[in-house]
């Protein structure tokens, strides 16, 4: 199956993009958005469960014979698409991360255990693979384990770690002896303190990790976490692309709108060419980042060769439009944009962060110079 | 009698291809190597007159064989002398084609890109009868007269003037910026015949570029080269029935061309796509000993992911329209993403040859790369200019009122 | 009696300053050292309004005994209490306190910066001694009523009404983006008082802030706090003795006031230049050990070298404004310089920290630096947007015709 | 004499910069400028003659009594920017690079021998300090200096040497036994070939220059080339940034003049406002690169502690700004700013080459990071 042929929307995907837009609208308007904010939890659990229930969108990658819909990563981004398009606060993003890693350990009896439960919603699952400076070397892993008789036993911390409070379940890689292998260690273990993080992105919160002798079950024969991460990051990439597109075109939709309705000098602000010209600015914005996160999604789907160059690329070109026509939309807006009440500014914020936890520009641009062979 | 289906076209098609051109070998991509061959990469092609002039006969002939087995306009209308195939089926031809040392139809960009469907549109059946086999069969080129110096994006505002006398029309005026009239049979030429209100005052006609009164030369550009001439017309006859479209009806006939210019310029094959390719920035990179800097490395990544960005962009495009969506108006701004991307691609090169490459030592492939330099402020304004895509853009995409 | 000369002048203020206030040290520049006091770096003020309250009795202390030895106003008119000196004395006295651990006029940019001088231009002659000893003497703080939620950019089209009733006037409406509202004593406010054209239909006033049927609420901004307020007026009474110039004259009021504003953006001064100081950017490479990082020395020379032109951009201007050239409208152009320098100093810590940008790690110095990446798209909007400043510079620095 | 007294032009500097003006608009329009590139010279050695001695500037910083005028960069760089702003096609500034080099290397017979002609306009010089790459470090000097009985010869090639076949002594770099030393060669010494090299600007022309056993004079003591070519290259960054601001204002005024003259749309095209803004992101171009050009100048004149710092500043913010205003020119005159007739392309071409020739945006980053303490 060349990409060519699978980079137009299928009618199966038009359909589960305009039903979760449907949802997502009648349900997560701007006035829930801001109570869930405001709430403990950070997101409203019925909510999530109703998506995940109503539309099954909780184990889209988990193969059916694990409780899943076993679709592919192309499906899956226009899920992400539109849950950031939303800007949806509740832990969907993370889930697919601990999936992706259960998957990738290729442990079968943890598989087995953790899987249906994420794919029916019954548990919640993230990944915990950044020491402080947020960067993802396996091979420094800040988090160290020791085998103890009981079984092995965590020791270290772990920063940045996506709805770290509201997981169930949490996937670490560890330095043992050998090579650092994938840990799973479930919530409320003995030793485990998990404190949130204060952060620029309040649609999605960040806790930070301390391992106290916690124990963990091994995930495979262990040594493999670089081989792991390297897949959840694939997925990361893929998801923070397809994220950054649905946010773009909110913005987009958004300045554009308030540049034909908000007159000033006697008329629409969108007819002064300076507006005009930044609306067309932000349409080639989102038509590149749209494109190259749907034909990253698309090459990974296929397997293709330059799938990790594709997933890089869209990273890097989505995240870096994502900034600019966020900032651009405030500005569009003028005053209003940058009170705390409009919410131009909860898309900024995302994009900011977002760029940053999917490794940020410059290691992106050094993965592409690596991946396209210079 | 239906279509043939695609497989059994497509086979038949390689038959008669592989039957008189050689294969190109690895999969129709000339294999790039460093230091190898003509390492020229020009935005604009400057083909060398003489040269140009011995490799036109060549790509005649390659559309008159076309032409006479059926696959001149695979998917052109029947009562025209076209093969009367859907679309899908000469797209595929012209891929297929790739596959094969062929002459191309490089140089027949504007005639068969742009002028004949205009022809097609708003020609009459006797015109599209008689001009559109002669165009697709090699027979005849034509170019397009529309620029003026005083009437660049405002177009509507040409002073080239044809005035009635009898039964034909004389015509008089300058055109700039069209390139291959010096090769051309024909132009498709906008004249203003009546001092009517803007867009009203404007006619189509189809001059023969070797009448007595037309004078083509060549417009030297700030590369050095030449891939444009200027054309005067002093009081040049053209019969009515090389009136193309209905008197006053001109700045439609421009429109319909200009839209069809659009859609060719986005896509990448377009202004020497070849000088965009991976791996000749890397040898670029590797012939300057950078490739271990980590800045180099930085700079390459940026400029290859946007080159991967506007190619990604075209794909899905692409997709998009063989399943029935076929993009609208927003294809322009992949025009102004590939002229960003020739300026990226300078600066590229100025940053890893440095002053090798603003005066010439000598050594493969590093002063070559001025010709982007030179060429890419051209390529904005060349079909249609950022600023006029964009308010087309704003207006007729996002429903923007008119910027004024 | 003519001035004394500039030294002695320096040398008694110094006196007086030195009798009353601590040396600041090292040159007046407070040292920056890192991982000492607090890594605040905003783009606005967030004063803790407690904070806030206490720090004020200090200042107006200051004002008054500035105000009661001469420093108040040393380049005002002598008729309206000032000390009658040359403006380059005053500039060599702000200077002058720089070396000294004084309460500064952080909090009254606006009231001595801008309607101060609106008053001295636009006031009567008893309007002017009444309100302005009261001003330089910060017995009275003026803050700003302009902007309007539908008078943004659009500044004449303020809908806020001013109705007159007997010898007095009723105002009714809402100001937005006024910053030291809650703390002002009176405010210049702008007002709709006919149904008369454009331009022609607006007059000022100075309202008292504690009148009743006034109601200041913060505003709060994108950064979570607040640096502005919103103002309610429902049907407020001021005496005519408080309008400011005449009636219908509102427009030139504004634009009076407006041209003092955009002076004191583009002075590196303000805005927090804290954040722009290259001590505490090297402190930021160094704590996340990125010093030798070729990448990181590349991004930093590239920002210092924006900072630092800004600052060579500005000592050109008062330098040639020394020597009786004093730049006009182009100084607006230095705001602009300073809301993209903002953007590339967010942009850059975020490369220097990556996630230690958007989430804290309790780190000193780095989380902070999201305030910069908050503030600065505002800083884009206020004391005028990019887009209206470049329309000014277009227009009345480069003589183009008006743009729409 | 702190930097901020001085920024202001003086009278004196005025004056210069008028007369100056008066004389290249009435000698040098754009008919004779095109004349003389086609010229074998490559510019009017009369016009070069008549400007030197109508205006003394060719001994502008050589000191007094070496013939002289004994100014400073500050008066240098008014002549530089006057010179760029007419694109000059002379050998000014290669005469105070070889002026600057003599004077460094603190070889008294060489300055009383040369200076005075550099001043008076009867010889020209030029220095060679770069390779083939075009960077000036004197370590791996490309040219080797051999001491034979008759005296030093040397050997090798350099590149990119600023007016090489006009000059009459050329100051090359040669690696000696110890560290590389300053040598003086006379045109036409036996062994060395000076070829024209094609190059992108075509108002200053470069040559390659090879040496084999070229008779040499090595200035002063020898094994000061590092320090020498320091100083040289300073002269080199202030006059290319002097240059730079130079050619945006003429920029400027040929972008604002047909914005307000052209006629599209039945109105001039500057009524526009994509193409105001442009005009006015021009006009802050030219403030930015004019102030740096003159706080670097004043501050290397005063001797400043930051004058180094300031100098790479105003190279990398002048180059980048020059390229941008000069690009914008040409788009904002559309067709015609494309021709080879319009001298817009003239500028263009100089702003790349000057960048490059002065060190590229990447050497001024690196040396700011440096110069500023990082």
């Amino acid at each position: 199956m060349t990409i060519r042929d699978r980079l137009a929307l299928t009618d199966d995907e038009r359909m589960l993009q305009a039903t979760l837009r449907e949802f997502l609208t009648a349900r997560l308007p701007s006035a829930e958005l801001r109570s869930a904010l405001d709430s403990d939890a950070g997101y409203s659990m019925t909510l999530h469960a109703r998506l995940i229930s109503e539309l099954g969108v909780g184990g889209l990658t988990i193969p059916e014979d694990f409780g899943g819909l076993g679709l592919s990563q192309a499906e899956a981004c226009v899920v992400h698409a539109e849950l950031g398009r939303a800007l949806y606060p509740g832990p969907f993003l993370p889930g697919c991360l601990a999936a992706a890693a259960l998957l990738a350990a290729g442990d079968l009896a943890a598989c087995q255990e953790w899987l249906p439960r994420l794919a029916d919603g019954s548990a919640t699952g993230t990944v915990a693979p950044a020491g402080e400076n947020g960067s993802w070397q396996a091979g420094r892993a800040p988090v160290q384990a020791e085998k103890a008789p009981g079984g092995w036993r965590l020791h270290g911390r772990s920063w940045f770690v996506l709805s770290g409070q509201a997981a169930d379940i949490i996937i670490v890689p560890a330095a043992a002896a050998s090579a650092p292998g994938m840990f799973l260690v479930e919530s409320g273990a003995p030793g485990l303190a998990v404190t949130p993080m204060t952060g620029l992105d309040l649609t999605r919160r960040a806790a930070a990790l301390a391992f106290d002798a916690v124990p963990a079950r091994l995930l495979g024969r262990g040594g493999d976490a670089a081989g792991v991460l390297e897949q959840v990051e694939r997925h990361f990439l893929l998801a923070t692309a397809a994220e950054a597109s649905g946010g773009i075109s909110w913005c987009l939709d958004l300045g554009v709108g308030y540049a034909r309705d908000r007159e000033q000098f006697g008329r629409p602000i969108g007819s002064f060419q300076a507006v005009a010209h930044q609306c067309a600015d932000m349409l080639a914005d989102l038509q590149s980042a749209a494109a190259a996160a749907r034909y990253a999604a698309v090459a990974s789907a296929a397997g293709s060769e330059d799938a990790a160059l594709a997933a890089r690329v869209a990273a890097l070109r989505g995240g870096e439009s994502y900034r600019r026509v966020a900032e651009a939309a405030i500005h569009l807006l003028g005053g209003v944009g940058f009170t705390w009440e409009h919410d131009a500014h909860l898309y900024y914020r995302r994009a900011w962060s977002a760029q940053q936890l999917a490794g940020g520009p410059q290691a992106h641009r050094a993965a592409i110079a690596d991946l396209a062979g210079l | 009698m239906s279509d043939p289906p695609l497989e059994d076209f497509l086979r038949q098609a390689e038959g008669w291809l592989a039957a008189r051109y050689l294969a190109a070998g690895d999969g129709g991509q000339r294999r790039f190597t460093w230091g190898e061959g003509d390492d020229e990469v020009r935005v604009f092609q400057e083909p060398d007159p003489v040269a140009e002039a011995d490799a036109l006969p060549a790509i005649r002939r390659w559309r008159r064989e076309l032409w006479d087995h059926g696959y001149g306009w695979i998917d052109g209308p029947a009562a025209c002398g076209g093969a009367g195939l859907p679309a899908a089926y000469a797209r595929a031809f012209e891929r297929l084609t790739r596959r094969y040392r062929v002459p191309g139809d490089a140089a027949l960009t504007v005639s068969l890109g742009m002028i004949a469907p205009a022809i097609l549109r708003h020609g009459s059946p006797g015109q599209r009868r008689h001009w559109l086999p002669l165009l697709y069969s090699g027979q005849q080129i034509a170019c397009q007269l529309f620029s003026e110096p005083g009437a660049g994006s405002d177009l509507a505002a040409v002073s080239t003037r044809a005035t009635r006398d009898g039964d034909a029309w004389r015509i008089t005026g300058q055109k700039v910026w069209t390139s291959g009239a010096h090769l051309a049979d024909i132009g498709e030429i906008i004249c203003r015949t009546s001092g009517g209100p803007r867009h009203h005052n404007l006619t189509a006609f189809l001059v023969d570029m070797r009448a007595p009164g037309v004078t083509v030369r060549p417009l030297r550009q700030m590369t050095g080269g030449a891939s444009f001439n200027e054309v005067f017309l002093d009081d040049v006859a053209v019969a009515d029935a090389c009136r193309l479209d209905e008197e006053g009806r001109g700045w439609q006939v421009a429109l319909t061309t200009l839209s069809f210019e659009r859609n060719a310029m986005g896509h990448s094959a377009f202004g020497g796509a070849g000088i965009l390719s991976t791996a000749r920035l890397i040898g670029l990179v590797h012939a300057a000993a950078k490739q271990a800097d980590p800045v180099t490395r930085q700079e390459f990544g940026e400029l290859i992911s946007h080159l991967r960005v506007a190619r990604y962009t075209q794909e899905v495009q692409a997709a998009q329209a063989r399943a029935g969506d076929a993009p609208g108006l927003e294809v322009a701004l992949n025009k102004i993403a590939l002229s960003e991307n020739m300026k990226r691609l300078a600066g590229f090169a100025a940053g890893v040859l440095g002053p090798a490459l603003i005066a010439d030592t000598g050594a493969w492939g590093t002063y070559a790369w001025t010709s982007v330099l030179l060429g890419a402020p051209g390529y904005r304004l060349g079909g249609g200019t950022d600023e006029i895509l964009k308010n087309t853009i704003a207006q007729r995409v996002l429903g923007l009122p008119r910027a004024t």
